[in-house]
C-alpha cells in the first residue's frame, strides 16, 4: 500500500553515518559543515546519525589505515539495506599523498563498491551535498530494486 | 545570562535564511579555488615536471611508440590528487590548470580522471650550447626539469649531464639568447696531441690492445673500433699528451 | 465446627512440625509429603474462614479450654479472629504454602532438611497464631517463635560466609524488640491486670496513663523492629542476603508483614491511638523515612538479594505510611499493599533464587548479565515482578500504591498540613527510583551480556517456575481486578480494624464496650478516583497483538527481517564502534551515575550508618525508641 | 456500538491516527522552527513522515546477542501505550473514555514508554544502550520530582480540600474560573512543567539518554528498520501527548461546541506551547550532563514547582 511512499521516502530522508578511517579531519569538518546554516544538508532530510544501525549512507573519509580496515568492513556490515557509500575527499578512493605507506591498505574499492566518491582535498560542502544528494537517489533506485 | 542565543534565535525567525540554494549547477566556483584538472596536451612538452612535484603520484604517464615519435598519455586522477598545484607552478607551458570548478562528484571514478595525449616527435642529437653567445643567464638551469644543466657565472661554465637530459626543449624556449639547440654532437675518443714522445706507455696499458705506438716511426695509431674509452691511457701518459675529448 | 479452624490451624501447622522432626529427617518423599499436606490442610483451615469472617462480616472467638471470662475479667488465653487478622494469615498461608513448593526445588541437596521443613512449620504456625491471637502475652509467645525460627533459617546454610554473622544480627536486634514488647506487656499487665486484647481495648479507652503510655510507646518500638522500619532496618539486609531464597520469601512477605500486623492491632484496636494527630504524624514520618531510606539503599546495593531486601524495606514504608494515615482509605491502601508486596516481593525472591541456584550461587550483580535468554521464564516472572513493584500500570502494585497516593494527598487536602503533602510525594518519588533500581537489576542480570562463566546456565526446574508463575499471575489478576478484591476482601479487614466496639462485644460478651465507654473511631468513607484497569488492559492487549502482528510479523513491504546465521556473524554482532564485539557488561555498579554523583554527601552519610557493628545497630535501635517514647510523652499526655 | 465507538477511539480520533498525525507534524513544525531560528531553511514539514516511511523500509537487524522477544516488543508496547494515553487526555471538553484515568494514572503510563525503551535498549546487549538505558533512568528520576510537585499543585488548586486529580474536571474548573495560567500562583508550576516536557520527550539539552555523538544514541543504538521506526514515532507522539496534557492542565477551558473545532484549536495551542518550551530550549541550548540534568530538575525546576505548590497551600 505505501511501498511508493517507501520508496519515495527512502531518497528523502537519508541518514547519515560518518566513518572516519584515518583521515586529517578535513573532510570531517566539511562533513560537518554540510549541516551549518549556509549549506544546510538538513532541508533534504540528511542528518547525522550516531550508529550504523540507523544509517542510510556510509560516509568513508581517510585512506583506509590498516587499524581502521576492520572496523570499516565490520561497520559496512552492521548497516542495513538499502545502504550506499560515499568517499569524500580523495583518500579513500587513493590514499592521497599516503599511498605506499606500510599502515595504509587501501583503497575502499578493494572492500566495497563505492557508489558515489567526491573528489577534493577536502571537497567543498557543496560537493559533498552534490555527492550525498546522488547517493540519495541510488538509494531509491536500490530500494526498488529490494522488492523486485 | 543563562541563555545568550535567545534574543538571536528569536530575531533570526524573522530573518531569510543564510542558506544558499543548491542545487546551483552555474556556480563554478570561487577565482582562486583549486578544483578539477584541466590539461592541454597540445601544451605540453612531456617535461615530466608535473609527475616529479606530484606527492600523491596521482599523475601518470604512459608511452606508445608510434611513426616519427612517441604518443604520451598523460592522465591526472582527481580521486588521488591533493590539489596543491605544484603540477600547475610548475608546467613550464601553463598546459596544466586547475580551474574553480569543484563539482567533483561521479558515480564512476573513470568520470574523475583527467586525460590528455601528447605527440612527441623523436629528437635526435644533444643539447648543445653556442658558448661563445651564452651569457649565463641561468633560465636554462632553472627551467631544467631534470636540473641537467649547470651554470656558473663567476667561472663562466655551462655544462650539461646529457644523462639526465630528457630532451623537453624547456630551456630551448627559455633561452634569451638563442643559444641552446639540439645538435648532433662528435664522437667521442682519445685525443692525440703534439707533445707526445712515443714512450708506448699507453699502448701498453690499454687493456684492450687499441694502441698500437711505433717508436721508430714516431707513429701513434688507435684502432676506434676497439677502443673502449677506459681512459686508461690518458691516465697513464706522462707527457699529458693525451685527453678524451670530441674527436674531429 | 467453624470456631475450631483457626486453633487447628495453629496446631496443625506445629503437629506437621513435630511430625517432620520424627519421620522426615531421613526420607526426603516423606518429608515433602508431610509438609504439602499439612500446608494444603492449615491453607484450607484458612481459607474456610474466609465466609464467615470476611463475606458475612463475623468475628471468631475461641476460647482456649472453654475458660471463659468470669465476671467481665478474661482469664484464659483467648483466640479472637476478626476480618484484619484473617487478611493477615491468608497473606502469610499463601506466601508460606507457595514458599513451600518453591524449597522442595531450592533446597535440594542441603543438609539437615528435616530440621529445615520443622522450622519452617514453626515459623508459619507461630505467624499464623500471632494473626488470630486475642491474647497479648500469646502475641509475644507467638513473635518470640517467629524471631527464633527465623534466626534459625536465616543461617540455617552455615556454610555460607556470613550466615551466622546475619543470624546473629538478626538474633540481637529481634531479640531487643521483644524486649520492648515483653517491658510494654509487663507494664500494661502492672496497669490493667489482663492480657486479652479485647478487654485491654476496653478498659485503656478512656485515655492514656504515664504508665500505659510507656507501654504504648515500647509496644510500637518493639513491633517496629519486627516489621524493620527504617532506624530497625539494619539486620534483614544482611539476614536476606545469605537465607535461603524460599526464606527471604517469607521473611520479607510475612515476617515484616507480621511486625506492621501488630502495630495495626496495637494502634488501632489496643489503644486505638490512631485518631491522635500527633501519633499519625509520628507514624507517617516513620514510615516516610522507612521508603525513602530504603529505595536510596537499594540503589547503591550491588548484590541482588541485599537490594531485594532493602526495597522490602522501603516498601514496608509504604505500609506503614498507609497505615498511619488513619484513614479507611489509608488503611486499605496499606493492607493491599501487604498483601501485593507479598505477591510481587516473593516472586522478585523466587526468581533472585532461581538465579541463585542456577548459577551456582552469584548474587553479585557486577558478576552475572544476560541471562534472559538462558532462562526466559525467570526473565518474564522477574519483569512482571518488577512492574508490579515499581507500580507501572496494570499490575498491583499500582493498584495499591495509587489508594495510598490518595489517601495521603486526600488527608493533606483535608487537614490542610503541609507536612503530608511531602509523605505524597515521598511517596511518589520512591515509586519512580523503585522502577531505577528494578532497571539496574533487569540491566545487570537478565538483560545486557552473558559472561563466560554463565555461558552453560540452564532454566530453573518446574517445581521452582510453578510457584513463580502462580505469583506472576497472582500480580496480574489482583491488579486488574483490583476493585473487588479492594472492596470485598481488604475493606472488611479496614472496617474490622477500626470497629472496636464489635471486636470487644464478641470476645467479652455483648454490651460490654458499650458499658466500659467505648466508642468506634469517626473514619472517613472510603472515596476512589476510578481507573479501570480491565478497559485499559483489555484495548491496551487487543491493539498491542494487532500491531505487533501488523507492524512487525509482516514481511510484505520492508526488508526482511533476517535470522542470524553464523555465516554473517559480523553483521549480528553488537556495534562496538566498529570494533570487535567482546564481553563488555555494564554491570549494578556502573549504572545511574548522575544520581549517585549528586547524592554522595547523603552515601557517605548512610555508609557511616550502615557500618555493619551489631553495636552500632542497637545503638540506632535504642535512639529510635527513646525518641519515641519522648515523643509520645511530649505530645499525647 | 459501543465496541465501534471505542474502536473509532482508539484507532482514529484521539487515538492512534490522531496521535501519529499531529505528533509527526508537529515534529516537523519543531524542525522547520529550529531551522528558521539557526537561520536554514530546513527540512519540509513531511520531513518526520519520510523519516518514518523510510525506517520502514529498511532491513531489521536483530543483534545475535539480543533477546529477540524483548527487543521487537519494547517499541510496540511504546508506541501502542502512547496511543493509549491519548485517550485519558481530554481535548477540552472532550475526553475519549471519561473518568477512566486520572493526573496519577497518567504520570504512571507516561513512564511505559520510558520504560519499554529501557527494557528494548536493555536487551540488545549493547554497552552503549547500557549506558543510554542507565541514564535515562537518571532523566526519568529527575523530572519526576518536579512533575509529580506541578500535579498535586494542580489538583490542590482546583480541588482545594477536595481530591480532584480528574484532568476533566481540571478542565471544567478552567472553563469556569478562566485558564490556571492566569492565576498568578501557577505560573511557577507552569514554567517548571514546560521545562519538563522536554525531558520527557527527550530533546535538546536533556537527550543525554540519546545522545547519538557520544553513546551512539543511547537505548537505539542496535535498532533498525521498523522497530526503529516505531521508536522514533514515539518520541514524535511524546510531543503531541505532554504539551497536550500541559494545555488541558493549563490552558483548558475553552469551550465551543464543535469537537472538531476544539480538536483544531488543542492542536493549535500544543504546537504554540511545544514552541515555547521544546523548539526555543532545543534552539538555544547545548546538551546537559547526567548530573548537571539530575541536579537541574531536583533544584531548579522542582524548587519552582515548590514556589507554586506553597502559593497555592497558603490560599493564593
Amino acid at each position: 500500500m505505501f511501498k511508493k511512499l517507501i520508496d519515495k521516502s527512502a531518497a528523502k530522508s537519508p541518514w547519515l553515518f560518518h566513518l572516519n578511517t584515518g583521515s586529517c579531519n578535513g573532510c570531517d569538518i566539511e562533513i560537518v559543515a554540510c549541516l551549518t546554516p549556509r549549506y544546510d544538508a538538513e532541508r533534504f532530510g540528511f542528518k547525522l546519525a550516531g550508529s550504523p544501525r540507523h544509517a542510510d549512507i556510509l560516509v568513508v573519509s581517510g585512506p583506509i589505515t590498516v587499524q581502521s580496515r576492520d572496523r570499516l568492513i565490520r561497520t559496512i556490515e552492521q548497516t542495513p539495506d538499502p545502504k550506499c557509500v560515499v568517499s569524500i575527499g580523495s583518500c579513500p578512493k587513493s590514499g592521497n599523498v599516503f599511498k605506499g605507506s606500510y599502515g595504509i591498505d587501501g583503497p575502499l574499492d578493494k572492500y566495497v563498491h563505492v557508489d558515489v566518491s567526491v573528489a577534493g582535498c577536502t571537497p567543498k560542502p557543496e560537493a559533498i551535498m552534490e555527492g550525498l544528494y546522488k547517493a540519495a537517489l541510488i538509494l531509491e533506485k536500490k530500494r526498488e530494486a529490494m522488492h523486485k | 545570562m543563562m541563555f545568550p542565543y535567545l534574543t538571536t534565535a528569536l530575531t533570526n525567525l524573522f530573518r531569510k535564511p543564510s542558506a544558499e540554494p543548491f542545487p546551483n549547477p552555474e556556480d563554478m566556483g570561487k577565482p582562486r579555488y583549486r578544483g578539477r584538472i584541466s590539461f592541454d596536451a597540445d601544451k605540453c612538452v612531456d617535461c615530466g615536471m608535473c609527475i616529479k612535484v606530484c606527492a600523491p603520484l596521482a599523475i601518470t604517464r604512459e608511452e606508445e611508440e608510434v611513426e616519427g615519435g612517441t604518443n604520451i598519455k598523460r592522465s591526472f586522477n582527481m580521486t588521488s590528487c591533493t590539489f596543491c598545484a605544484y603540477c600547475q607552478d610548475f608546467c613550464g607551458t601553463k598546459a596544466i590548470q586547475l580551474t574553480p570548478d569543484y563539482h567533483m562528484v561521479a558515480e564512476d571514478p573513470e568520470d574523475l580522471i583527467t586525460v590528455g595525449t601528447t605527440f612527441k616527435k623523436k629528437v635526435l642529437g644533444k643539447l648543445a650550447c653556442d658558448i661563445d653567445n651564452c651569457i649565463y643567464c641561468g633560465l636554462c638551469m632553472r627551467s631544467c626539469p631534470e636540473q641537467a644543466i649547470t651554470v656558473d657565472r663567476t667561472t663562466k661554465t655551462w655544462t650539461v649531464d646529457h644523462d639526465k637530459c630528457v630532451k623537453c626543449g624547456m630551456c630551448i624556449t627559455k633561452c634569451p639568447k638563442k643559444v641552446l639547440s639540439f645538435k648532433e654532437a662528435a664522437p667521442e675518443g682519445v685525443v692525440f696531441s703534439d707533445s707526445c714522445v712515443y714512450c708506448t706507455l699507453c699502448a701498453k696499458k690499454c687493456p684492450v690492445g687499441a694502441i698500437k705506438v711505433n717508436r721508430e716511426a714516431k707513429t701513434w695509431e688507435i684502432d676506434r673500433e676497439t677502443c673502449i674509452k677506459c681512459g686508461q691511457c690518458v691516465t697513464n701518459c706522462p707527457k699529458k699528451a693525451l685527453s678524451m675529448g670530441p674527436l674531429e | 465446627m467453624i470456631q475450631h479452624f483457626p486453633v487447628l490451624a495453629v496446631m496443625g501447622m506445629f503437629l506437621g512440625a513435630f511430625l517432620i522432626e520424627i519421620f522426615g529427617s531421613k526420607n526426603a518423599a516423606v518429608r515433602n509429603a508431610i509438609s504439602f499436606i499439612t500446608f494444603t490442610v492449615v491453607a484450607g483451615l484458612v481459607y474456610a474462614l474466609v465466609k464467615p469472617i470476611i463475606i458475612d462480616g463475623g468475628v471468631i472467638a475461641y476460647w482456649m479450654g472453654n475458660w471463659e471470662p468470669v465476671a467481665g475479667y478474661a482469664i484464659g488465653i483467648g483466640y479472637e479472629v476478626d476480618a484484619l487478622g484473617l487478611v493477615f494469615a491468608i497473606i502469610a498461608i499463601t506466601a508460606f504454602w507457595i514458599s513451600n513448593l518453591y524449597s522442595f526445588g531450592y533446597m535440594k541437596g542441603e543438609h539437615h532438611l528435616g530440621h529445615y521443613y520443622t522450622l519452617f512449620m514453626m515459623l508459619c504456625g507461630s505467624i499464623l497464631g500471632f494473626c488470630m491471637t486475642g491474647d497479648l502475652f500469646n502475641m509475644y509467645i507467638m513473635v518470640e517463635i517467629m524471631t527464633f525460627s527465623a534466626v534459625a533459617l536465616t543461617g540455617f546454610i552455615t556454610e555460607k560466609d556470613g550466615a551466622l554473622e546475619a543470624a546473629l544480627k538478626y538474633l540481637v536486634l529481634c531479640s531487643l524488640g521483644s524486649g520492648f514488647i515483653l517491658t510494654g506487656i509487663a507494664l500494661i499487665y502492672l496497669q490493667c491486670h489482663t492480657l486479652n486484647i479485647a478487654q485491654l481495648a476496653s478498659m485503656l479507652s478512656g485515655g492514656l496513663t504515664p504508665t500505659t503510655l510507656l507501654a504504648f510507646a515500647l509496644t510500637v518500638a518493639g513491633f517496629g523492629v519486627k516489621s524493620f522500619m527504617v532506624p530497625f532496618h539494619t539486620p534483614l539486609a544482611d539476614a536476606h542476603a545469605v537465607a535461603p531464597s524460599p526464606i527471604s520469601m517469607v521473611l520479607s512477605g510475612v515476617v515484616t508483614k507480621a511486625g506492621v500486623y501488630g502495630m495495626i492491632r496495637c494502634i488501632y484496636i489496643m489503644f486505638r491511638a490512631m485518631d491522635l494527630t500527633q501519633m499519625q504524624i509520628i507514624i507517617t514520618a516513620f514510615g516516610a523515612v522507612t521508603m525513602f531510606v530504603g529505595v536510596s539503599m537499594a540503589l547503591a546495593q550491588h548484590d541482588f538479594k541485599r537490594l531485594l531486601a532493602f526495597h522490602s524495606i522501603s516498601q514496608v514504608g509504604y505500609i506503614i505510611t498507609a497505615a498511619g494515615l488513619g484513614t479507611a482509605l489509608g488503611l486499605t491502601g496499606g493492607i493491599f499493599h501487604a498483601m501485593n508486596h507479598m505477591l510481587f516481593k516473593g516472586l522478585l525472591f523466587l526468581a533472585a533464587g532461581a538465579v541463585l541456584h542456577q548459577t551456582g550461587g552469584v548474587t553479585n550483580l557486577d558478576k552475572l548479565g544476560g541471562l534472559s535468554k538462558r532462562m526466559p521464564h525467570t526473565t518474564v516472572c522477574f519483569l512482571f515482578g518488577a512492574a508490579a513493584i515499581s507500580g507501572l500500570p496494570p499490575f498491583n502494585g499500582f493498584a495499591s500504591k495509587w489508594l495510598i497516593y490518595q489517601a495521603a494527598y486526600t488527608k493533606a487536602a483535608e487537614t490542610g498540613n503541609f507536612y503530608y503533602l511531602i509523605i505524597t510525594i515521598t511517596a511518589l518519588v520512591v515509586s519512580v527510583m523503585t522502577l531505577a533500581s528494578f532497571v539496574k537489576i533487569a540491566q545487570a542480570v537478565f538483560f545486557g551480556q552473558l559472561s563466560e562463566e554463565n555461558k552453560d546456565v540452564k532454566e530453573a526446574p518446574a517445581i521452582m517456575l510453578v510457584p513463580m508463575y502462580i505469583l506472576a499471575a497472582l500480580c496480574l489478576l489482583t491488579g486488574i481486578f483490583y476493585r473487588p478484591i479492594a472492596a470485598d476482601f481488604i475493606l472488611p479487614a479496614v472496617r474490622s480494624a477500626v470497629d472496636v466496639v464489635k471486636y470487644i462485644d464478641v470476645m467479652m460478651g455483648e454490651g460490654y464496650a458499650a458499658a466500659a465507654g467505648v466508642y468506634n473511631m469517626a473514619v472517613s468513607n472510603v472515596m476512589v478516583s476510578s481507573w479501570s484497569p480491565i478497559v485499559y488492559l483489555i484495548l491496551f492487549v487487543t491493539v498491542f497483538i494487532a500491531a505487533f502482528i501488523v507492524i512487525l510479523g509482516s514481511k510484505s513491504d520492508r526488508g526482511a527481517t533476517v535470522e542470524v546465521d553464523p555465516k554473517n556473524a559480523m553483521k549480528h554482532s553488537n556495534f562496538f564502534s566498529g570494533e570487535e564485539a567482546v564481553y563488555s557488561h555494564v554491570g549494578g555498579s556502573d549504572m545511574l551515575w548522575g544520581y549517585k554523583y549528586d547524592f554522595k554527601p547523603y552515601y557517605r552519610v548512610m555508609e557511616e550508618l550502615h557500618s555493619g557493628r551489631v553495636t552500632d545497630y542497637c545503638n540506632m535501635v535504642v535512639i529510635a525508641t527513646a525518641i519515641i517514647v519522648v515523643f509520645m510523652f511530649m505530645f499525647m499526655r | 456500538m459501543t465496541i465501534l465507538r471505542y474502536l473509532f477511539y482508539i484507532l482514529v480520533f484521539p487515538g492512534a491516527l490522531f496521535t501519529i498525525a499531529v505528533g509527526l507534524f508537529m515534529a516537523g513544525i519543531d524542525r522547520k522552527v529550529i531551522a528558521h531560528m539557526q537561520k536554514r531553511v530546513g527540512p519540509p514539514l513531511r520531513q518526520p513522515m519520510y523519516d518514518f516511511f523510510k525506517l520502514l523500509g529498511k532491513e531489521t537487524i536483530i543483534p545475535a546477542k539480543a533477546n529477540r522477544a524483548a527487543f521487537l516488543a519494547a517499541p510496540v508496547l511504546s508506541f501502542v501505550s502512547l496511543c493509549f494515553i491519548m485517550l485519558f487526555i481530554p481535548i477540552f471538553g472532550f475526553t475519549a473514555i471519561n473518568g477512566a484515568a486520572d493526573m496519577i494514572v497518567i504520570l504512571y503510563l507516561v513512564t511505559i514508554p520510558g520504560a519499554a525503551l529501557i527494557i528494548g535498549g536493555a536487551s540488545s546487549g549493547s554497552p552503549f544502550a547500557s549506558i543510554g538505558i542507565s541514564r535515562e533512568m537518571v532523566t526519568m528520576m529527575a523530572y519526576e520530582l518536579p512533575f509529580v510537585l506541578v500535579l498535586l499543585t494542580v489538583a490542590k488548586k482546583v480541588g482545594g480540600d477536595q481530591l480532584v486529580f480528574n484532568l476533566s474536571l481540571v478542565s471544567d474548573y478552567q472553563a469556569v474560573n478562566g485558564s490556571l495560567l492566569s492565576h498568578w500562583s501557577m505560573i511557577p508550576a507552569a514554567l517548571a512543567m514546560l521545562l519538563v516536557i522536554p525531558a520527557e520527550v527527550g530533546t535538546q539539552p536533556f537527550d543525554v539518554a540519546e545522545a547519538e555523538n557520544e553513546i551512539c544514541e543511547g537505548p537505539l543504538v542496535e535498532y533498525s528498520g521498523s522497530p526503529l521506526a516505531l521508536f522514533k514515532l514515539s518520541i514524535n507522539m511524546k510531543m503531541i501527548i505532554m504539551t497536550g496534557l500541559f494545555t488541558s492542565m493549563f490552558l483548558g477551558g475553552i469551550r465551543t461546541g464543535f469537537v472538531a473545532l476544539d480538536a483544531l484549536l488543542f492542536v493549535i495551542i500544543c504546537i504554540a506551547v511545544m514552541l515555547v518550551s521544546i523548539t526555543t530550549i532545543h534552539a538555544v541550548t547545548a546538551r546537559l550532563k547526567i548530573e548537571h540534568l539530575f541536579k537541574f530538575y531536583w533544584t531548579v525546576v522542582a524548587g519552582l514547582a515548590l514556589v507554586s505548590t506553597i502559593l497555592v497551600w497558603i490560599g493564593m
